[in-house]
């Protein structure tokens, strides 16, 4: 039937051949319009510029550190000892003691921060939270600095009360790891948060209307389906912690140690760079061709870990309509 | 009908038991959250603890060796001679020079008296814990070890720890070098990183098209907002400093300076540095601005740049400001890369331009926790707390901002 | 209004002046109601006149939103949910509830319909209960093959027909529907209409719709709710569907009815 | 001009004091109000107190330019001064290597290393206070302390048979330098610094770094650790570490003068003839450095040059000028 | 169905063959509609029709989605207004639209007014036009004395007809509107609908509405449009409103003007 309409209709309007536009609707060239979209799109590519910058000159000076007959790649990842002025170039001391702070620091954060973040979004008031939130930001906002000389001065004579001054040295791994986690807990707990607050109100009304309890809506409900959101929190929480200088810098040692013993002193590749780059040694060293190597190192891992929070978030999103 | 006599559920043993869970892990998560609020109380607890306390004040020259009457009792020409005696030619027409001693008042003159020829310095510093409770014990062990010595109660906060700039003498130094130097930073850091990461935020939303260049933008800022900070470091020594030495350091404007060591190369990577921070909140303010407001816009015929200039833009400011000051924050603690770039550890004079060499609060901080004297350690404590306000000063100013503007738009 | 039919059966569930504020907001008033067992009762009326926060009273679903109390009694079986002690799990364990959009857990089918069954405390094999219900919600046929699949995977009417399952797995006496039908199209719609019907053989079914078609095609009782002047919600009629349609008492039923406004 | 300081001329060792008067050289007298312009200095660690001192009063007595000075090491602050020419002063706890001054030749313009004597370290070795059995040790004791020892039994029986704790100096000070030459390389007889370098390297539990602090925390924070670094650290931390002397040699301003320590060693600051040309603070302050540093070189915790040495340094700066 | 009308009055805007997609999904297919001049016509159908998809396509409102693209043409007084050299900041400057939600702009009434002006770069003193174009809205009366007050202090209905006004400012032919009066209350859309009639003397109205019984009231044609069994929206049938309501030609369309579902 609607053929019909438009049949009977098609063959009574006159269709004009639209050679030429009329003014009316006539494109106009809008010189500033394309000038601000050539200019906004440089501002956008300035990032790829930067990411192209970090490459670059990690890559040369790495290729540098490389082309050192005395460093082998085979050794770089083997040898247990990391003493590039006199010609050892392992770098797992440093990536043990990355990976020990890491570890602690997780320790704390991630279970810390996801139990706060769960009180915040499942029983805090709304109140209670826009006063306990902010505090908790306050913490994420202190100065690494800060922290590490909290580190020094207030957790790691802390430590060695409870352990012992025999068993615990003046810089170890355990106090900078505790510290951040510490530094690191706001920022999992925020972002978990933000993730919890994220689930639709409609599934945990849906819980709840089969009668089930706070917790159970909180734990097997809300959680799984904020798990995204929380995965990739955790991983940014441990790429924060595998780059995290200051604390490490100033309270985890400063003389690489092959050792799982937190106790004791070791040096992270971020404590070791920015020991290094504070001007004790000189360009064109091994030394400071070694924190290029290093940087680029940490740079790969903290790119692998982006990636991969990327890809856990995409197969654990869900999408609510 | 008797089942449902039950409606409490006591009877139901598994009822109770979930119930139980259910507060068990409620006190489990509640004292999370307050872990988490303690553990930031010990902290700023901990350093204001170091940042007052008693002192131990030993001077240089006792008084009764300079006159045999008590200062005050000096009339100004005697004290303008014991000025004169005691000083070097230099510093006597220096101090002349600020302020001619005889425009100086009597008071003034024994200030000044005490402070260039009596010097006392701190010999000894406790804690305001220690200070408190073992009060006595202090001013015992003090009584015997340093005669000549009093004690007195310390601020190491202060205003003039706030106005002076550095000394190697922690009682003499103070942080507005390092202030100002911060300052300086950050503006160059907001000069260059506000409108590039707004800019970058405009396109990304409102222009890209998904196509694979937009694409790898995008993904490439998410990257690089994970990216330790002290790999920004090591791009800014690379780059800022090594490779645009000439021109960071104003070379090519003849200064004569060489090497990049400067404030403009420190904002530069701290521009860098929290440009993916700023662009994503940017992208999420300009997200957060509804549809309907660009649809009512184009609907009567606006350009895009019209859309955005008059109605996307001022909606997502507030966003955008408190993104940016969020950001900002991020910037004035960050240490590690100012180590990288090369900030200085002694420096007297405030920067005067971009081409300053420089040093910043956190830098400062980190300093003097190195340094072996304790009181160095005070006035970390003092410097940090600085920073702390300064930092809270920025929140609650973005707090305000984002209402101010808010309450405009409704 | 309810005449023999109430007086015959005791009504299963009921509300006696019953107002529900939001915070110093009156978004209800006055209300009595009693809804008999094993019968469809639907609840019309315009935007806003404080349908979803009735029919949320009568689970105590209202709990989760701050600062909203009740006054006034609902009593189901007799007791008043609102006293002191009893427990509002227990109640929404008998009181199963089915949403405006469908919201199945981001979980499996069979988890989704297990769920409820878990947290009570049922062990062990739980494919029998859970098949039960979906054969229950009509779903059966249709997912017994992917039980594993996630329960998003569905389309709207199915996710809506899962979360019907869901909610009789627990089993419960009551089950309260807030707009079923709203996000389905109009195939689904009349699915889930027919299986109204079917279950209200077992249940007490009370359902909240925007749809006056609806509600002449598919309920038992009707009752009819507008805003007052002061925007508090009132019940305005309340009886059998086949009378309010065919002969509203009140002029407000008779202008919404018949399209004059809404 | 003739130009001073030869690096192989440099003596690597404190000079023995000569009692004999020296003719005293006199520097003209400068008015630091009257000098404009900055001053950049960069180097050592143990030099650096003293150069901070030193600007202090340079800045009390009237200066309004701006003085800045960074502690990254002798090496490092050879590295900014050589290579990358960014500084007017190096401050060096030890003589430039010829490396250094090869790559100064290579600046252009071109600078020629100018050395001028300010004082004398002795480089103290300290242990925890609660040690008791170490007081005294041999340069032989010394090197396997931090070599090859890996309990302190290991060096002597009656010692406790705990691990040696060691925290020493970065591997760019010219500390650790001076420490490797004078402890293992010479006594040991070893043909190059390196070698003796990678002996201390290797040894276990080492703790490095430029930051003297860490060296002070971390000695005082371990029962059984010990250290080295400048006397003015150890000076500003007596309560805290227990000094220990050297062949019957305790560090102290006599033994220091005299050279009968081990480890004293000079302390140098250097610049270049064409930069105190160009810039007239720089020069004024060297000669303000040289006129004032006995009166603040206690305080910081190091000991007077001899009156030669420092008259030395002054002609250097007189002919510099020229 | 539209015949001597459409015999007499060539035109405004009409679709031939259109197609409309979101990425893959065809969301509208095979649409033939001829918009006549100086009338008022109505889009009903259920929801997900693709009816304010259609709607959108007409001022090139849709260029904002990513990945909708449009097949088929539109011609706006003869002209495809898909043409590559056509301006769709022209398009859209000749065919207002008014939107759901009332939106005015975060900012005074008579910049709300006045903007669509400026941007035009009208220049000078502004109140005339602005005055004109309220009065137009019928709103002129109620916020005359207060101009300088925020667009955002009115109510729903005022809103509404302020971005009415705001749409006639700029001189449009034709106003699109997409279901302008769900979010008001029976008063508010009664004044519109009579604002509506009036404008109608001088504009092409197209409106998007759920509610029958305003497309019955208001409009002078109907097209009703419903999904196939492709999900894609189709339009089913089109003419004149009396006949569409009395006398439906499609089964279709009577099952849902006799609320058989929707
Ligand atoms: N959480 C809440 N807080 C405050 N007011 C609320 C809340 N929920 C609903 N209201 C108000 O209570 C009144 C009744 O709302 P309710 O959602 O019960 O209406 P409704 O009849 O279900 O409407 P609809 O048909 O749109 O679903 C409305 O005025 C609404 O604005
Ligand atoms: N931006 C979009 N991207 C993808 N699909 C869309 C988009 N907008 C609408 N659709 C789909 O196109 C179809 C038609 O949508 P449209 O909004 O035009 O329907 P409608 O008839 O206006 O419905 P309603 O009455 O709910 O407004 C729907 O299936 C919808 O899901
Ligand atoms: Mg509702
Ligand atoms: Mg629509
Ligand atoms: O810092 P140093 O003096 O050891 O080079």
């Amino acid at each position: 039937m609607r053929e019909q309409i438009m049949n009977h209709t098609l063959s009574t309007v006159q269709i004009k051949p639209a050679s030429r536009v009329p003014e009316f609707l006539r494109k106009k060239k809008r010189w500033n319009e394309i000038l601000i979209q050539g200019f906004l799109f440089f501002c956008g590519f300035v990032s790829i510029l930067t990411t192209i910058g970090i490459v670059f000159e990690l890559g040369k000076e790495s290729l540098l550190f490389f082309a050192n007959p005395d460093v082998s790649l085979l050794e770089f990842f083997t040898n247990t000892r990391w003493q590039p002025s006199i010609g050892e170039f392992g770098i797992l001391p440093l990536a043990t003691s990355t990976l020990l702070t890491t570890l602690i620091a997780m320790i704390v954060a991630l279970p810390v921060g996801l139990s706060a973040a769960i009180f915040l979004s499942e029983y805090a008031s709304s109140k209670a939270r826009s006063v306990l939130k902010p505090i908790l930001e306050i913490l994420a906002g202190v100065p690494t600095v800060v922290y590490g000389y909290f580190a020094l001065t207030f957790m790691t004579p802390v430590l060695r009360g409870i352990f012992g001054e025999q068993n615990v040295e003046i810089y170890n791994t355990l106090s900078a790891g505790l510290v951040m986690g510490i530094m690191i807990l706001p920022l999992v707990s925020s972002m978990s948060e933000d993730a919890l607050t994220a689930v639709p109100r409609s599934l945990r009304e849906a819980a709840y209307g089969l009668g089930s309890t706070r917790l159970e809506t909180a734990v097997q409900i809300v959680v799984p389906a904020a798990l995204s959101g929380i995965i990739a929190a955790f991983i940014i929480a441990i790429s924060r912690a595998i780059g995290e200088t200051m604390i490490v810098a100033i309270a985890a040692g400063s003389g690489s140690n092959f050792t799982f013993n937190p106790f004791k002193a070791a040096e992270t590749m971020t404590g070791y760079i920015a020991r290094i780059s504070g001007g004790d040694v000189g360009y064109d060293t091994p030394d400071y061709n070694s924190i290029f190597a290093i940087g680029l190192v940490l740079f790969l891992v903290t790119l692998g870990l982006n990636i991969l929070s990327r890809r856990l978030s995409a197969k654990y999103r869900e999408v609510y309509e | 009908m008797n089942e449902y006599t039950d409606l409490a559920g006591e009877s139901n043993t598994n009822l109770q038991k979930r119930h139980r869970d259910s507060k068990i892990w409620r006190t489990i998560f509640y004292a999370s959250t307050a872990a988490a609020i303690i553990i930031l109380a010990i902290l700023i607890l901990s350093i204001v603890n170091q940042a007052f306390g008693l002192v131990v004040l030993k001077n240089t020259v006792e008084p009764e060796k300079i006159s045999s009457v008590p200062l005050e009792q000096l009339s100004s020409q005697d004290l303008i001679k014991i000025l004169k005696k005691n000083l070097t030619s230099n510093r006597y027409k220096t101090i002349d020079r600020d302020m001619p001693f005889t425009a100086r008042s009597q008071a003034d003159l024994v200030d000044l008296v005490i402070a260039e020829v009596v010097k006392p310095t701190v010999v000894d510093s406790y804690h305001l814990d220690v200070s408190i409770l073992h009060r006595n014990e202090i001013m015992a062990r003090a009584a015997e070890k340093y005669p000549n010595g009093h004690v007195e109660f310390h601020s190491w906060l202060n205003p003039e720890f706030i106005t002076r700039s550095m000394s190697s003498t922690p009682e003499l130094a103070g942080v507005r070098t390092a202030i100002f130097g911060s300052l300086w930073i950050i503006l160059i850091t907001v000069l260059v990183a506000f409108p590039t990461g707004v800019g970058a935020a405009i396109y990304l939303e409102e222009y890209a098209a998904s196509n694979r260049i937009n694409k790898i933008i995008q993904t490439n800022i998410d990257n690089l907002a994970g990216v330790p900070s002290i790999i920004y470091g090591i791009l800014g020594l690379a780059i800022f400093v090594r490779g645009l030495g000439y021109f960071t350091g104003g070379g090519f404007l003849g200064s004569g300076e060489t090497g990049g060591r400067t404030i403009l190369s420190a904002g530069l990577t701290m521009a860098l540095l929290i440009l993916p921070i700023l662009i994503i909140n940017a992208q999420e303010a300009i997200r957060a601005v509804p549809r309907s407001l660009r649809e009512a816009s184009y609907g009567l015929g606006a350009t895009k740049w019209q859309t955005i200039w008059h109605h996307v833009l001022p909606s997502a400011l507030p966003g955008i400001l408190t993104g940016t000051i969020l950001a900002i924050s991020r910037a004035i603690g960050e240490t590690a890369p100012l180590i990288l770039v090369g900030a200085s550890s002694f420096i007297n004079r405030d920067p005067s331009s971009v081409f300053s060499r420089f040093t910043a609060l956190p830098i400062q901080i980190y300093n003097w926790t190195t340094r072996p004297q304790d009181e160095f350690r005070n006035i970390a404590a003092a410097a940090i707390l600085v920073l702390l306000v300064l930092l809270l000063s920025l929140n609650a100013f973005a707090i305000l901002m984002r209402n101010r503007f808010t309450r405009r738009i409704s | 209004m309810i005449d023999h039919q109430t007086q015959t059966k005791p009504p299963i569930i009921s509300a006696e002046d019953l107002c529900i504020f939001y915070g110093n907001f009156r978004a209800v008033k006055n209300v009595d109601m009693k809804i008999v067992p094993n019968q469809i009762t639907a609840i019309i009326g315009p935007s806003g006149c404080g349908k979803s926060t009735v029919l949320r009273s009568f689970n105590r679903m209202n709990d989760f939103i701050p600062n909203c109390h009740v006054t006034g009694k609902i009593t189901f079986h007799g007791h008043n949910i609102y006293d002191e002690d009893v427990d509002p799990v227990q109640v929404r364990q008998k009181i199963g509830m089915v949403f405006q959009k469908p919201n199945p857990f981001p979980k499996s089918i069979f988890d989704n319909v297990a769920w409820g069954l878990k947290i009570n405390g049922m062990k062990g094999d739980l494919s029998e209960p859970v098949e039960q219900a979906l054969k229950q919600a009509a779903l059966w046929d249709e997912v017994k093959d992917h039980l594993k699949k996630s329960g998003l995977s569905l389309s709207g009417g199915q996710q809506q027909r899962l979360c019907i399952a869901r909610a009789l797995a627990v089993k419960p006496d009551i089950i309260l529907m807030d707009e079923p039908c709203s996000a389905l199209d109009p195939i689904a719609t009349l699915k889930i209409e027919d299986l109204m019907r079917e279950l209200s053989k077992d249940y007490t079914i009370i359902i909240v719709t925007h749809n006056m078609q609806q509600a002449a095609r598919a309920s038992d009782y009707t009752a009819f709710f507008t805003m007052d002047s002061d925007r508090a919600g009132v019940m305005v009629e309340y009886g059998e569907t086949s009378h309010i349609f065919t002969n509203p008492q009140d002029k407000r039923t008779e202008d919404y009815i018949t399209g004059r406004y809404g | 001009s003739p130009v001073f300081a030869a690096p192989a001329a440099e003596p690597t060792k404190a000079a023995e004091p000569t009692k004999a008067a020296v003719k005293e050289v006199e520097l003209p007298e400068v008015d630091p109000s009257k000098l404009k312009g900055d001053i950049y200095s960069a180097g050592s660690s143990t030099v650096g107190p003293l150069s901070e001192a030193i600007q202090e009063l340079f800045v009390q007595d009237g200066y309004t330019g701006e003085i800045k000075n960074d502690i990254i090491g002798t090496g490092g602050g050879f590295e900014r001064f050589c290579k990358t020419g960014e500084t007017d002063i190096a401050n060096a706890s030890r003589g430039i290597k010829d490396e250094e001054k090869a790559n100064c030749a290579k600046l252009n313009p071109a600078r020629n290393p100018i050395a001028f004597r300010v004082g004398t370290d002795a480089i103290t070795i300290v242990v925890n206070k609660k040690n008791d059995f170490l007081k005294n040790v041999t340069t032989e004791e010394l090197g396997k302390i931090f070599t090859t020892a890996e309990k302190w039994s290991d060096v002597n029986p009656k010692w406790p048979a705990q691990p040696i704790k060691r925290f020493t100096p970065g591997t760019d000070s010219g500390t650790f330098d001076f420490f490797a030459e004078f402890v293992i390389q010479k006594p040991q007889k070893l043909a190059k610094l390196d070698d003796a370098k990678k002996l201390l390297l290797n040894a276990k539990n080492t703790q490095a770094s430029e930051d003297d602090n860490v060296l002070v925390q971390g000695v005082e924070g371990d029962q059984y650790a010990i250290g080295y670094f400048g006397f003015a650290y150890y000076q500003q931390q007596q309560d805290r570490l227990n000094a220990i002397s050297i062949n019957d040699i305790a560090p102290s301003f006599e033994t220091a003068e005299s050279g009968k320590y081990l480890l004293s060693r000079p302390l140098f600051i250097y610049s270049d003839a064409a930069i105190l040309k160009a810039k007239p603070q720089v020069a004024g302050f060297i000669n303000y450095y040289l006129t004032n540093v006995d009166k603040v070189i206690d305080k910081v915790g190091y000991f007077p040059a001899s009156d030669e040495a420092l008259n030395a340094s002054k002609q250097a700066l007189l002919d510099a000028l020229k």
